[in-house]
């Protein structure tokens, strides 16, 4: 194992450490419990958006603090969710008086920790309101599993529900978008590689050279199948069909296409995707009205991609296009 | 053998050793089917364990897992910190203040200990989850307690080794809780890793009354 | 070799082809020759700005294109630089008639097919100034070589020149700030593993599991001299010892810092190694007073980064805040 | 043998057809001091010079060997394509509307080239570069027809050999210009991947006069 890191038990404080000064402007960092919230946390008057879980799949969330984003993030230990004392600080810290909602990846480690943060906010007079993302439609029979887990739908709820926090809604108007967005984004990943967690030393899964992993998480946990290596394109349809006739898009819909690198993928190769996957859905008749390439919520060094479709109507649409500055997205600003 | 506080640290200082002796094996359990980090998860919780145990010694063995609940809850994080957070807390709670553990009260323990569990994870008994080695050792505890048995080594040799039994039976199940769910059919041929690790906390118990 | 690739021929066509379908509101992609051109070039009145170099690298160049920095990118073959049949009609798009800066990495293949290029625009009655970037402290004795690479400066300077060139400066103004920025930035690179060329399907050298190469380029080739791996800090030293004294950076200094991902390196990497970085620059008594983390610059997925130093002066602080708005830089719009 | 317009397309037919063998080797010369993209380069310039000798057949030898250039400058990139895109543009100019290139023409030819690629490459002799190359056989070539030879063959023969004997003297050199330079060192031990496509060039000469 290679990794820039000084000690597999440190990754996370320094690596968050040095996040909080290379964005001075926009973050602080709290370090015993380790949590970052908005410099301007908590924003009068604005609903509270916090999220979190484990590392290793930066720049999520931290990346996405900020104005028209989230006001807070929890990094928990790489893979692992983060604590209840770490949560309620963070909600605490992102409450101005009008509530928080969670933004909660549905794990069962997440759920159970903040909805015992949430237990405990509450207690201390903040209402919380969670927003569960399940947008992952490998996860097949998800009666009898722990459900879809969330993945690449969560980076656009936290966009879309933290611009209608900054536009003034209000606690269940902003969870309401978030659940919204939720229900109307389907997500598929694959993997061409595994990644190592530094405190494991070796690869999450062995894969030969001519294998892929198809519908994996972002924990490097295997996927559903494995199937021998293909090309691009054949790959991309793969990954799209089950994402389009699981969300049931149809001709004349509106969509965003997003394109997300596990970490390891060069960008050139998440284009080469993109390519094929707007040809896939121009050819059913959607429309690809914004777009989304890069690596936004990955795996540690995993290479990859997932596929993500999100059906938009002129509301998610506006708020998708309303300002936005954090580390990792920034625009209008 | 009298399971008193003295015994109750020394239960915990156990578990905190072998969760750092199988600290790589329960990361491997992990690898295969989950995210590879149980094992580290469960030592971080135990050394911090064992820091709060000096730091504050508890006055009683149900003290003792009050402690041990709300350290697991801060520090492992994950699925397993509030599912074991949670039944070191209700085992506390059905331990009271009394001094000592009697075989009744620890097989009581070990049943509130794997209700709460299932109130928080909503798994079944064979879901492949550490409920498969809680409840077999909930209920074998109960049997020894009930034989009327007044020496709690049986007990707890009885609760060990059902456990013991319960993860090595998840072998071959499909797992449909936690992220090994994920997976389907793969995770048929892996030994859940919370069951493993359940396995070792109530050997470590019998360890420390040996 | 396992890429998302359809086949290694069209990997540069397929790429920027959807580059550009992902990014049609700021860019246009011409096909053959194949060049990348702002939206709206050439801006009248602007000094144009052309960058390019054999693709691989990406974001770089087409991830610039936009207001505030390049008016046309030109990718070549990977890793090989483009030929002047592609920089000629970029030139010639870029031109408002007030001329054209050519940013060029300083490659034998990139001067030399950029140089044929200004001189068939010249012939065309453009006028071409060129911006050399040599950031690279690794190449030592550059007297008797091909001079140093242009590496993670080429960023600074695209943003920065092309600052100058938005808000007005003649031809000789924007070169001349180029220049001022090339001559104040610093980098050196260090490759925990190789890349993979995909004509070439195979590893661009062999590095051991517990070796590293300091004082690499971004073309895969392999560094100045391999050592045993280190812990990030001990890397991040190396990297910036050299960096910080060839640019004679002192006490009371401003600087600019720049943590590059060569592409398959996480985020969470970046961030350790820009901890150690910050908090060696304030041992200096510098003041860093802009930052920049993430894939700026790569070598397809190789893992490892480079550390670029930039002195700021007030006016080029000034510059590097104006707003840009391409695909991968973007703030203030 | 006479070397006119259809042997010289021959010639550039084998030059295409050795380029498309020697394609891995060449890359694989410049995957150890340099970028690993020689090969690829070469292999798709020449691709491209076949189809544009199918597309306008050439008339004379310089004509056929200034199409060449301009196909090498517009399709192979790199440093390659502009240091062959001078080369055989030089030759060309230097052949003139010539129907036949005679022994003198040829050393004439391969003098320009060289000179060609020194004035825009800046390298000189042992710096490690296909300079290494052309140098030598551009002077065997001199020498053979100052030699008063008539048999074009014993021409390209001599520049041919040359050109292998100075590609194979690169092994040990250290660089001093191209991307093989910032090896320092490093470089020695490896052959210069434009003198080894140099001399594969050079002997396909010699092969399409045979
Ligand atoms: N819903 C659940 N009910 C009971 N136990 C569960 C449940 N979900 C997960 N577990 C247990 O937790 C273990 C995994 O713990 P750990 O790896 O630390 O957390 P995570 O899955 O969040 O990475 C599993 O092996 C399983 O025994
Ligand atoms: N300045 C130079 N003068 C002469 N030949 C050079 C010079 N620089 C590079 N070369 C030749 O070009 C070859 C490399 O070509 P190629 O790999 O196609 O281009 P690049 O180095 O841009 O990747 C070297 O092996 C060397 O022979
Ligand atoms: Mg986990
Ligand atoms: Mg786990
Ligand atoms: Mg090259
Ligand atoms: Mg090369």
């Amino acid at each position: 194992m290679k990794k820039l890191i000084n000690d597999p038990k440190s990754v996370v404080d320094e690596s968050v450490q040095g996040f909080g000064q290379a964005h001075s402007d926009l973050v602080s960092v709290n370090s015993d419990p380790i949590f970052v919230t908005r410099k301007d946390a908590p924003v009068s008057g604005k609903v509270g958006l916090v999220s979190g879980g484990g590392s290793g799949h930066e720049p999520l969330h931290a990346g996405f603090v900020g104005k028209g984003m989230l006001d807070a993030a929890v990094p928990g230990a790489v893979f692992t969710s983060p604590t209840p004392d770490q949560i309620l600080p963070a909600t605490l810290a992102a409450n101005s008086g009008a509530g928080v909602v969670h933004i909660v990846k549905n794990y069962t480690g997440d759920v159970l920790n903040f909805e015992t943060a949430a237990e405990l906010a509450e207690g201390e007079g903040v209402n919380v309101r969670t927003v569960l993302v399940n947008d992952d439609v490998a996860v097949e029979d998800s009666l009898y599993t722990a459900g879809r887990r969330g993945v690449g739908g969560t980076v656009l709820v936290e966009k879309i529900a933290g611009a209608a926090a900054e536009r003034g809604d209000d606690l269940d108007a902003v969870a309401a978008i978030g659940e919204r967005v939720n229900s109307n984004v389907r997500t598929m990943g694959v993997a061409l590689t595994a990644c190592t967690v530094p405190h494991a030393g070796k690869p999450s899964f062995d894969l030969a050279e001519d294998e892929i992993e198809i519908g994996i998480g972002i924990h490097g946990e295997p996927g559903r199948h494995r199937i021998p290596m293909e090309n691009a394109d054949g790959i991309t349809d793969r990954l799209l069909e089950p994402v389009l006739s699981d969300l049931g898009v149809t001709s004349g819909d509106k969509v965003l296409l997003f394109v997300n690198g596990m970490g390891g993928t060069p960008l050139s190769e998440l284009y080469i995707v993109y390519r094929r996957a707007a040809q896939v859905l121009a050819d059913r008749g959607a429309a690809v009205e914004r777009s989304l390439v890069g690596n936004y919520i990955t795996s540690l060094e995993m290479q990859g991609c997932s596929i993500s479709v999100l059906r938009l109507d002129d509301e998610l649409t506006g708020l998708w296009d309303a300002p936005v500055h954090t580390a990792a997205l920034r625009w209008g600003l | 053998m009298v399971l008193d506080v003295t015994w109750t640290v020394k239960w915990l200082t156990l578990c905190a050793q072998a969760m750092a002796e199988h600290r790589v094996e329960l990361i491997e359990l992990d690898r295969a089917i989950g995210d590879s980090d149980h094992g580290e998860n469960m030592d971080r919780g135990f050394q911090a364990v064992l820091d709060k145990l000096s730091e504050s010694p508890p006055e009683t063995p149900g003290a003792a897992l009050k402690l041990t609940a709300m350290t697991l809850m801060s520090k492992v994080g994950g699925a397993a910190g509030p599912l074991y957070g949670t039944a070191f807390l209700r085992a506390a709670t059905s331990l009271g203040d009394a001094a000592e553990i009697d075989p009744a009260a620890w097989a009581g323990a070990l049943t509130a200990a794997r209700d709460g569990i299932v109130a928080r994870g909503k798994a079944e008994l064979g879901d492949k989850t550490m409920v498969d080695a809680w409840t077999p050792a909930a209920e074998a505890a109960g049997k020894a307690a009930g034989n009327g048995s007044t020496d709690p080594l049986t007990v707890l040799v009885a609760a060990a080794e059902a456990a013991e039994a319960g993860a090595v039976a998840t072998d071959p199940l499909v797992a449909r809780k936690g992220r090994a769910s994920y997976l389907g059919e793969r995770s048929a041929g892996h030994r859940d890793p919370g069951a493993a690790s359940t396995a070792l906390l109530l050997r470590a118990a019998v360890k420390a009354a040996a």
